[in-house]
């Protein structure tokens, strides 16, 4: 139970882009297209998922003991940038025209708010859930809460693209072109999200 | 040839439509449930829809010939009809400035930066209203009835009756206790309930998209799916535990379930082109309205669950066309 | 090039440890001032320093701190509007609240919020006996005014302080048992 | 039997078939004619005759310039005066013959009795030679030659041949008339395209809003007593008479897209190239007579006609002689109101197709100034090849080429219900006409390119 | 500007055998589309080499700046491929060893080893997914 | 304490020098060095991304240029030899001069000179108008007036006279991207070069009708009347299809051709002084007599000698 | 040192980082809930900028172009873990107000942008003044943004309640926070277009 309402929560309730901030950049960025966008969301949700689980490890089993959390932000940053090069290049080499496959595809990811964000958050943040007592996230928990993040995070920008593939076709006044629609847009799909809250 | 003849492509004839009569079918079709809700709130309501539509008009007016210089679209009535669906959306006591910033929202930021009438990707009344729910809590979930020019028998004050039974539910209470203790019977919930003009009368409403039926202004499939969901989605819950569950009569014709079902999903505008996706369209709406109610910390979550669905529209659009001729 | 980046981790490391070194006392002061504010915000006056105990009440785990002469503060979170409340409950010796803080919330800005702002609403907990009371909003036939159209956080709020109460009462119970 | 219609789309526009009792009148000769070269789908004709040779009604004076092409037959007799380029209906120049008529003398070829031939030839080659030689297209609107469509590809299977007395344009009324003038005639033509196709059915599709056509051609249906004929009632509803919507009412069959009606084993004529084939086969009267409607809203009566004329009359003589443009009229069309062109050059002559005058008044034909779509759907719900006109327009406007072809913008049979029907008044098919040449402009490149491509590689493995 | 069934990306040819038209794109971080990009460089815009079937007829020059195309399908399977299913292995190992009463560090490297494990897999079925993603040049 | 801090310093070390170097390989496998002389290309091009070079914008041409063995291939016809030079300078290449151009409007058929003889009512576009008909005027060679190229420009350059019906270039900003020529229909729009301090000859008319016809179709039109191809000196006037074309090339700007045209259909541009009609048309009368002459004489002489 | 003036003033207007080149959108849409809350945001962001810039320039000659990156990465990171430390022992209320925001500057676009694009190619004067040209024009539009939706969401100015009751609560919510960026937005570029 306690990982549907995780899943419901991060996906819907606390929203990654609508409702926590996290990743903007890229969102604001990637979205100009429904295929690239859908593309970009499964391979962020893969990322953030292993990330999660690397930094969760390497708080726990190293940061902890040594009482070093405050290492935290420097070591996260170091281990996701390298991971995400690292699934690169371990893709390339396994196989390469899937690589390139994906290469034409997907624009590059790279380490962002997003990513970084979750990491930081499923160790340090306590959880309440339906009630219960505030609690950090177990291992399962956090990836569980990586997973329904990164949907979360798919499922916005997915919406979003087609919001703007369709405004692209739209006789937006002047001054409102580009990113101040694309800001009032997702200023209005926030609102909407807000329907969520309380549910979990 | 002396006289300069007239030379176009084809077709050379047109229909006796225009986007100003269809409004202003929409219009009529409001009327019932308008004149209904104004016999029984009064002058505030009359109030409440004059400030809205007028601020409404006005904005649209002011900021298209001003601000953007384009030719006014107030002619086309897409305006008018904005502003009586957020009054109608409105209690009746609240402050008229409140109304005016609703109007504001509906159509200085949800409608003209997107380009005005046709181009708007969400439902600016709905905005709107979703906008004032979210900034003023407190007036907005206020149901004082106001003084009406027709006594309305056992009106509830306070709460519509999904916050007041959202609050027994809440205390540990049941349904049929709420029941009880509000003095409802089932058969109050077709013209008297202490709620929103809009929300007043399910006869008016219906009576109303009747005529926007008959007169080909809509189609039946948003509203018939996203009501059946609703129904479907009621009668399952409450069939397993009618205490905790409100059921399906209830569920269909209180809150803003009709008026939203109705006249505001059915918007052009911002719902699906093809039939395939307006019934998916409002398949989520309604699986979306009965998650808000039921489990959900808003009273009421049809203005949402339509917002929400507004998001998908282009998604939709793009992944279900109308059958074509000779296409499998 | 190794050399460079080994330089530079070095010199790095040398001083975030330098800065954590020289951090650490007055982070540390600081995390203790503030609990010690609030207790001392929901407690009498007291001696000493407050002693720190976690009790399960009810399947739920609490902290709570033991001022000697003064009472006990306990930490109790409940479920209000947008997400976790937590409170710091002070009952003093006879069982009566003394007073309330809250420690975290995500309520409503404007309106569940204001369980931190409206002195109405706070000042109902100061002095509150939950013998003689009800630890109820008004509307569940209690004894508490509700923060205007907020019941929800009220009555979390008031659930909150109400399982402090438990604790409370199975603490002094406990000890009356010693 | 319940009235057919087909599946999707179609507007009711009302039926102004004013025209409707007006009986046929022959039209005297002009002067002059203007045999235009290019007055069926396909090549244009070439020429056969000099400036100063003399020709006589019924002579042939051009054959066809490729596959898809027609002869042309000079429809009175006279002096060919020049072979020039001349003005046609839309102020385009195209090669005219020009014709100074002397008296009215007829190939003696031609049989010019109204006796009704009623037996059929045999030798179906020799009917279609017939055929092609009169120069008979179809006159249905598209002026297709009609031996071509009779003549389907080897391995293709005619399963019905479709009658097409829909004529489901508001204002028009020649087919009626010839229906119920000339009902005999049209069947044993459609008796003869039968037998041509091998012996396949034939459906005669008459609109609901025609009941005298229907019970006229009826009797001579059943008169005649061909085998395998009937008439079927189809609802009055625009397009019916489209080819492809006359073939899913009748046969409940969709041709693919880019297909050709045979594919599905129907081939459709109009009612009026039933007559021309008549004419051809059993009377060896070439292609140089149709009927044309004069019409229009707001028109006194005596102003309504439906006149025989004689190809190459010029449109401003027919005018004349049925009395002059009225007051009102705004706008000239040739053709109905939702298909036909409007008339820039009034001077410019008759051809083949030629199907009517219109008049329309200005409240009736001024287009009201565009506003935004509102995304009623309407205009898709119109569309009666369910397309989304609407959305061909954007992309067409965003100049998405891939996006029209894979919205199928190339399946537009211009019928016009979607601009017909638009609230906002968008000029939808102005632009989606438009949109529909630039993509088959690419499928027809790609076609070429995949063709050549398949020839070098062809090439190449027969040098290898 | 059409989103409906292609992927586009400029790109040079670099080399052209009977067989292989091989195509140099390069491909660019999210940031790509922010117009700072000029400001902000993260490494990373990435020359990748893309192979073409020659085609017989066509007849393109080394340098020519062409587009290389791929179906919107052929992407989103690859992503699948990529990221999708290494996510359900990683998740399906890791809950599995949790619920199977490993420890959390067991779990955790467990995952991140059948990640690897299954990139091996891919690896062993490369030849496979080389004829699979086809691409075009227009 | 201190053990913290031996630790901090260990494990970031260590976990920074480990990550450091799996970034260094990743940069040193993938990373592009993209010539940094794209960048100061695309700096000194215009930006307008525009597409009249043929390449898919300003950096496309920048890359392409990076990337050539010399700039004969290309041209920006938006920054123009200014900006060639800059280009140039930067790859170290060497470019001719190429004579800049501009749009010129090869119709003078305004509304007093072409009488309308319909009214079109469909959507306002040439492209559709012209698939429609030949025209709302009697000639099928003319502007339509509805504006594509106008729209078609996206330096502002061209507009709509209102008072004539035709487009009217603004020298000053058009750039001759080509734009228009492509939008327009009945190819009515022609890049010219410039010509010296802006003065250029062109003939402002495409009517391919006879003379009477197309003269009943608009006062204006080039009747192919051939006047200004006997009169011109320099060869640069052809006629063909009845219409007149100058070459730019080998045009004089002498005027006499604009002073002799019957309709007004040859125009000059950017002349210092006001076409004296009288005087120049005097000036070939002379010219003519003296040839004449100067033939006579020689044909005198000719008798005289054979005499 | 007026010449180097502009080095200030252009991340004002010319390269503001929000309106202009829109980086760190996070930042600026979560913690502007309160004029004060963004102003704190951006003098954080500041600091971590004018550092990282001065370190940055004065290191750059000496790291080898590959490992750049890593290099400027650990010393941002560096940074950003100093200012967590500080902020957490001197400014504990703050840090809780501005939560996950800190750590998160590593990431900050402005800051590697910075730099990559500056701070390695000039001189160590130079990049500090970028660092706080930059700096300020962040924190100038964090704290505008700030200041609009305190006004509009709680009817007051730095705390400063000027109307009492509340304010339009959307505005200090998430919707709040896109909605004010793109309306801000559109008067920047019509004031950008006046120009
Ligand atoms: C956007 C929004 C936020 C709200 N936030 C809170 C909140 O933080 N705390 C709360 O008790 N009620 C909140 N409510 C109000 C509840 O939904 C409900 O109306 C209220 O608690 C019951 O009203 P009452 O207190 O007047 O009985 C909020 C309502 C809305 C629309
Ligand atoms: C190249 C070509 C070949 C055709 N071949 C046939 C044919 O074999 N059989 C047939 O019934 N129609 C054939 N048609 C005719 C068309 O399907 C259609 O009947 C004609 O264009 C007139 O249709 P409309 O009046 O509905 O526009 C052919 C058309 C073209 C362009
Ligand atoms: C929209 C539309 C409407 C049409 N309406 C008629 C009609 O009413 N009567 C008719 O004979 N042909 C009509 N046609 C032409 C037919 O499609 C078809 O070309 C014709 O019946 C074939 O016969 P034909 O080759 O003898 O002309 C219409 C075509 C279209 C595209
Ligand atoms: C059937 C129908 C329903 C409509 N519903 C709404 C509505 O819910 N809200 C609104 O603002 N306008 C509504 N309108 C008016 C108009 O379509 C709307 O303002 C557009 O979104 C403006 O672009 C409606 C119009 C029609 C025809
Ligand atoms: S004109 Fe074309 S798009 Fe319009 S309704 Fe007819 S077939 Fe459909
Ligand atoms: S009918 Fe007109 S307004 Fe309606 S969807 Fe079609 S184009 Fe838009
Ligand atoms: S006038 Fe024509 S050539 Fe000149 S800039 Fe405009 S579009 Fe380009
Ligand atoms: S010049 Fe060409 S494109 Fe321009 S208005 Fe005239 S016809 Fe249209
Ligand atoms: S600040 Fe750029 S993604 Fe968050």
């Amino acid at each position: 139970m306690e990982y549907f309402l995780i899943f419901v929560s991060a996906i819907f309730v606390n929203n990654i882009l609508l409702a926590q901030f996290l990743g903007i950049c890229p969102f604001l960025g990637v979205s100009n297209k429904l295929s690239t966008a859908s593309g970009m969301s499964g391979a962020v949700c893969f990322v953030i998922t292993l990330a999660t689980v690397v930094t969760y490890l390497l708080n726990h089993y190293l940061l902890v003991p040594f009482g070093l959390e405050f290492l935290q932000t420097i070591s996260f940053i170091l281990v996701i940038a390298a991971l995400v090069q690292m699934v690169e290049i371990v893709l390339k080499k396994i196989s390469p025209s899937l690589y390139q496959a994906l290469g034409i595809f997907l624009p590059l990811i790279t380490t962002n708010c997003a990513v970084l964000g979750v990491a930081i958050t499923v160790v340090t943040k306590e959880f309440a859930f339906g009630g219960a007592a505030p609690h950090m996230l177990n291992l399962g928990q956090a990836v569980v809460y990586a997973i329904a993040t990164s949907l979360g995070y798919g499922l916005a920008m997915c919406l979003f693209a087609g919001l703007r593939e369709h405004l692209a076709g739209n006789d937006v006044p002047k001054a409102f072109r580009g990113l101040p629609i694309a800001l009032i847009t997702v200023g209005i799909m926030a609102m909407a999200f807000l329907g969520f809250s309380g549910i979990v | 040839m002396d006289k300069k003849y007239i030379v176009s492509p084809s077709p050379h004839i047109h229909a006796d439509v225009s986007t100003t009569k269809i409004m202003r079918d929409v219009i009529i079709a409001l009327c019932p449930a308008i004149l209904v809700s104004i016999l029984a709130y009064g002058w505030a309501e009359l109030l409440v829809l004059l400030v809205s539509v007028a601020s409404c008009v006005l904005l649209e007016w002011a900021v298209t010939r001003w601000m953007l210089k384009r030719p006014s679209t107030v002619g086309d009535l897409s305006a008018v009809v904005t502003g009586l669906l957020l009054a109608m959306n409105l209690p009746s006591s609240i402050p008229l400035w409140i109304v005016f910033v609703g109007a504001v929202v509906s159509i200085c930021v949800a409608k003209l930066p997107f380009g005005g009438i046709g181009q708007n990707v969400f439902n600016p009344a709905i905005t709107g209203r979703v906008f004032l729910l979210v900034s003023f809590p407190a007036q907005m979930t206020d149901w004082t009835p106001t003084a009406g020019f027709l006594s309305v028998p056992d009106a509830v004050s306070g709460a519509t009756p999904l916050g007041v039974l959202k609050e027994t539910l809440k205390s540990g209470g049941t349904i049929s206790q709420f029941m009880e203790t509000n003095g409802y019977t089932w058969s109050s919930f077709f013209f008297d309930l202490g709620a929103s003009a809009g929300e007043l009368s399910a006869g008016a409403l219906l009576l109303g998209f009747i005529y926007l039926l008959v007169r080909r202004v809509v189609k039946p499939w948003i509203p018939l799916s996203i009501l059946g969901t609703m129904a479907i989605i009621a009668a399952i819950f409450s069939g397993i535990n009618p205490d905790a569950y409100t059921g399906v009569a209830f569920n269909l014709l209180t809150g803003g379930a009709l008026l939203g079902a109705l006249f505001m999903a059915t918007d052009y505008v911002t719902s699906p082109m093809s039939n395939l996706g307006g019934i998916i369209y409002g398949i989520g709406i309604g699986v979306i309205v009965m998650m808000i109610r039921y489990f959900g910390s808003y009273p009421e979550g049809m203005s949402f669950a339509i917002l929400l669905m507004n998001c998908a529209v282009p998604l939709l659009n793009m992944w279900f066309h109308q059958k074509k001729y000779g296409r499998a | 090039m190794a050399l460079c980046l080994t330089v530079v981790c070095l010199v790095c490391s040398a001083v975030v440890g330098g800065a954590y070194a020289l951090t650490k006392d007055p982070i540390d002061a600081a995390a203790q001032a503030k609990t010690t504010a609030s207790i001392a915000a929901v407690l009498p006056a007291f001696d000493g320093v407050p002693e720190q105990g976690k009790i399960d009440v009810d399947g739920t785990e609490y902290v709570y701190y033991k001022a000697e002469g003064a009472g006990y503060a306990v930490i109790s979170t409940t479920s209000g509007f947008g997400g976790a409340l937590t409170l710091m409950v002070g009952i003093d010796t006879a069982g009566v609240v003394h007073n309330t803080t809250v420690l975290s919330h995500s309520e409503t800005p404007g309106l569940g919020a204001k369980c931190t702002t409206d002195t109405h609403f706070m000042e109902q907990f100061r002095g509150f006996d939950p013998a003689a009371k009800k630890l109820a909003v008004t509307k569940d036939g209690g004894d508490l005014d509700a923060i205007t159209a907020s019941t929800i956080t009220s009555r979390a709020y008031a659930l909150a302080v109400s399982n402090a109460v438990k604790v409370f009462n199975q603490l002094a119970g406990g000890q009356s048992n010693e | 039997m319940g009235k057919l219609t087909f599946s999707m789309g179609g507007v009711h526009p009302h039926d102004s078939k004013y025209a409707r009792e007006c009986a046929i009148e022959e039209l005297p000769l002009p002067q002059t004619v203007y045999v235009s070269m290019a007055q069926h789908l396909g090549a244009p004709a070439k020429p056969l005759v000099a400036v100063g040779d003399s020709v006589k009604v019924g002579q042939v004076i051009a054959e066809p310039g490729g596959f898809i092409s027609a002869f042309v037959h000079s429809p009175v007799s006279g002096t060919v005066k020049a072979i020039a380029p001349r003005k046609d209906l839309a102020g385009n120049f195209v090669t005219h013959v020009e014709i100074a008529v002397e008296g009215d003398e007829w190939d003696p070829a031609i049989d010019r009795s109204k006796d009704l031939v009623t037996a059929i030839p045999d030798d179906k080659a020799a009917i279609l030679d017939k055929i092609k030689a009169a120069g008979v297209v179809g006159l249905g609107g598209a002026t297709f030659p009609a031996h071509v469509k009779l003549n389907p590809a080897p391995g293709k299977v005619a399963e019905c041949l479709i009658l097409n007395g829909a004529e489901c344009e508001p204002f028009l009324t020649s087919d009626y008339r010839i229906m119920i003038e000339r009902p005999k005639e049209i069947v044993i033509g459609a008796a003869i395209m039968q037998k041509v196709l091998g012996g396949c059915r034939c459906v005669i599709g008459i609109e609901e809003n025609k009941p005298e056509a229907i019970a006229a051609m009826g009797a001579a249906v059943r008169e005649l007593g061909y085998p395998g004929i009937e008439v079927k009632v189809l609802k009055k509803r625009y397009p019916q008479g489209g080819e492809k919507q006359l073939i899913d009412a009748v046969m409940r069959r969709q041709v693919k897209s880019g297909g050709l009606p045979i594919d599905v084993g129907a081939v459709v004529q109009n009612v009026a190239t039933s007559l021309a084939v008549y004419e051809a086969v059993q009377k060896n009267k070439p292609l140089i007579t149709n009927v044309l409607t004069i019409t229009g809203d707001q028109i006194p009566g005596n102003l309504q006609h439906n006149y025989l004329f004689r190809i190459g009359m010029p449109l401003s003589w027919i005018v004349e002689q049925a009395g002059g443009i009225p007051e009102t009229a705004a706008k000239l069309i040739s053709g109905g109101p939702m298909m036909g062109k409007a008339i820039s050059n009034l001077d410019a002559a008759t051809v083949k197709g030629s199907s009517s005058v219109l008049y329309l008044s200005e409240g009736m034909t001024r287009r009201k100034p565009a506003t935004s779509c509102i995304r009623c759907g309407k205009c898709a719900d119109a569309c009666p090849m369910g397309l989304e006109p609407f959305l061909l327009n954007r992309l067409y406007k965003a100049a998405d080429l891939e996006g029209l072809e894979a919205n199928a913008a190339q399946d537009c049979i211009e019928c016009g219900c979607c601009l017909y029907s638009c609230p906002a008044y968008i000029p939808l098919l102005d632009n989606i006409r438009q949109a529909k040449g630039q993509v088959m402009g690419v499928i027809r490149a790609r076609a070429a390119a995949a063709k050549a491509a398949a020839e070098a590689a062809k090439a190449a493995a027969t040098n290898k | 500007m059409s989103s409906y069934s292609e992927i586009t990306h400029r790109g040079r040819i670099v080399s052209i055998t009977p067989e292989f038209t091989t195509v140099e794109i390069v491909s660019e971080s999210a940031c790509a589309a922010c117009h700072a990009k000029g400001l902000c460089s993260l490494g990373d815009s990435k020359v990748k080499q893309v192979e073409v079937p020659t085609r017989g007829w066509d007849n393109y020059a080394v340098g020519q700046e062409v587009s290389v195309v791929l179906r919107a399908t052929m992407g989103h399977k690859a992503v699948w491929l990529a990221y999708g299913v290494p996510l359900l292995v990683l998740v399906a190992a890791l809950l599995g060893i949790l619920s199977a009463g490993g420890s959390e560090l067991v779990a955790g490297l467990g995952a991140i080893g059948a990640v690897a494990v299954y990139y091996g897999v891919i690896w062993l079925l490369r030849d496979r997914l080389r004829k699979e993603y086809v691409f075009n040049i227009k | 304490m201190t053990q913290t801090f031996i630790w901090t310093v260990a494990i970031l070390t260590v976990l920074g020098l480990l990550l450091a170097l799996i970034l260094f390989w990743v940069a040193r496998k993938f990373k592009v060095e993209e010539d940094p002389r794209i960048d100061e290309v695309e700096k000194v091009m215009p930006g307008a991304n525009c597409g009249g070079c043929g390449f898919a914008g300003c950096r496309a041409f920048a890359d392409a240029a990076v990337k050539a063995t010399n700039l004969d291939n290309q041209y920006c016809p938006v920054g123009g030899d200014e900006v060639m030079q800059k280009v140039a300078s930067i790859l170290g290449f060497t470019v001719a001069a190429k004579a800049p151009q501009v749009a010129v409007v090869r119709c003078n058929g305004t509304c007093s000179a072409r009488p309308r003889i319909n009214e079109y009512d469909g959507v306002q576009s040439c492209r559709v108008k012209a698939a429609l008909y030949s025209g709302d005027t009697g000639c099928a060679f003319g502007c339509l007036g509805c504006g594509d190229c106008v729209a078609a420009c996206q330096f502002g350059a061209l507009t709509m006279d209102p008072e004539t019906g035709l487009p009217v270039v603004d020298e000053s900003k058009c750039t001759a991207c080509g734009a228009c020529t492509k939008a327009c229909p009945k190819h009515i729009i022609e890049l010219r070069p410039k010509g010296p301090r802006g003065m250029r000859m062109y003939v402002s008319c495409l009517n391919k009708d006879k003379g009477p016809v197309a003269k009943k179709a608009c006062a204006s039109a080039c009747i192919g009347c051939g006047l200004c191809a006997k009169t011109c000196t320099h060869d640069a006037i052809t006629v063909v299809d009845n219409v007149a074309y100058i070459d730019a090339a080998k045009c004089k700007l002498c005027r006499e051709c604009e002073a002799v045209c019957p309709t007004g259909a040859i125009h000059g541009v950017n002349f210092p002084k006001e076409l004296d009609k009288e005087a120049v048309k005097k000036r070939i009368a002379d010219r003519k007599a003296k040839a004449a002459e100067a033939a006579k004489a020689a044909e005198e002489k000719k008798e005289v000698a054979n005499g | 040192m007026s010449s180097k003036l502009h080095f200030i003033t252009d991340g004002f207007v010319k390269n503001n980082p929000t309106f202009v080149l829109v980086l760190g959108m996070c930042p600026t849409l979560a913690t502007t809930t309160s004029a004060m809350n963004g102003l704190e945001m951006g003098l954080a962001t500041m600091f971590v900028l004018i550092l990282s810039n001065i370190v940055i320039s004065l290191v750059a000659p000496m790291v080898p172009d590959k490992v750049r990156i890593p290099v400027y990465i650990t010393v941002i990171a560096t940074f950003v873990t100093v200012l967590q430390l500080l902020m957490q022992a001197f400014t504990p209320a703050v840090y809780e107000t501005l939560g996950l925001f800190i750590p998160l500057i590593v990431v900050n676009c402005i800051v590697l942008g910075r730099a990559e694009g500056f701070a390695n190619k000039h001189s160590v004067g130079e990049s500090a003044l970028d660092g706080i040209g930059v700096g300020l024009g962040f924190t100038a539009s964090l704290t505008v943004i700030g200041i609009v939706r305190e006004i509009l969401g709680s009817g007051a100015v730095f705390g400063w309640k000027f109307i009492a009751g509340d304010g339009i609560l959307a505005f200090v919510m998430a919707p709040g926070a896109f909605l004010v960026l793109g309306f801000l937005m559109v008067l920047f570029n019509k004031y950008l277009a006046k120009k």
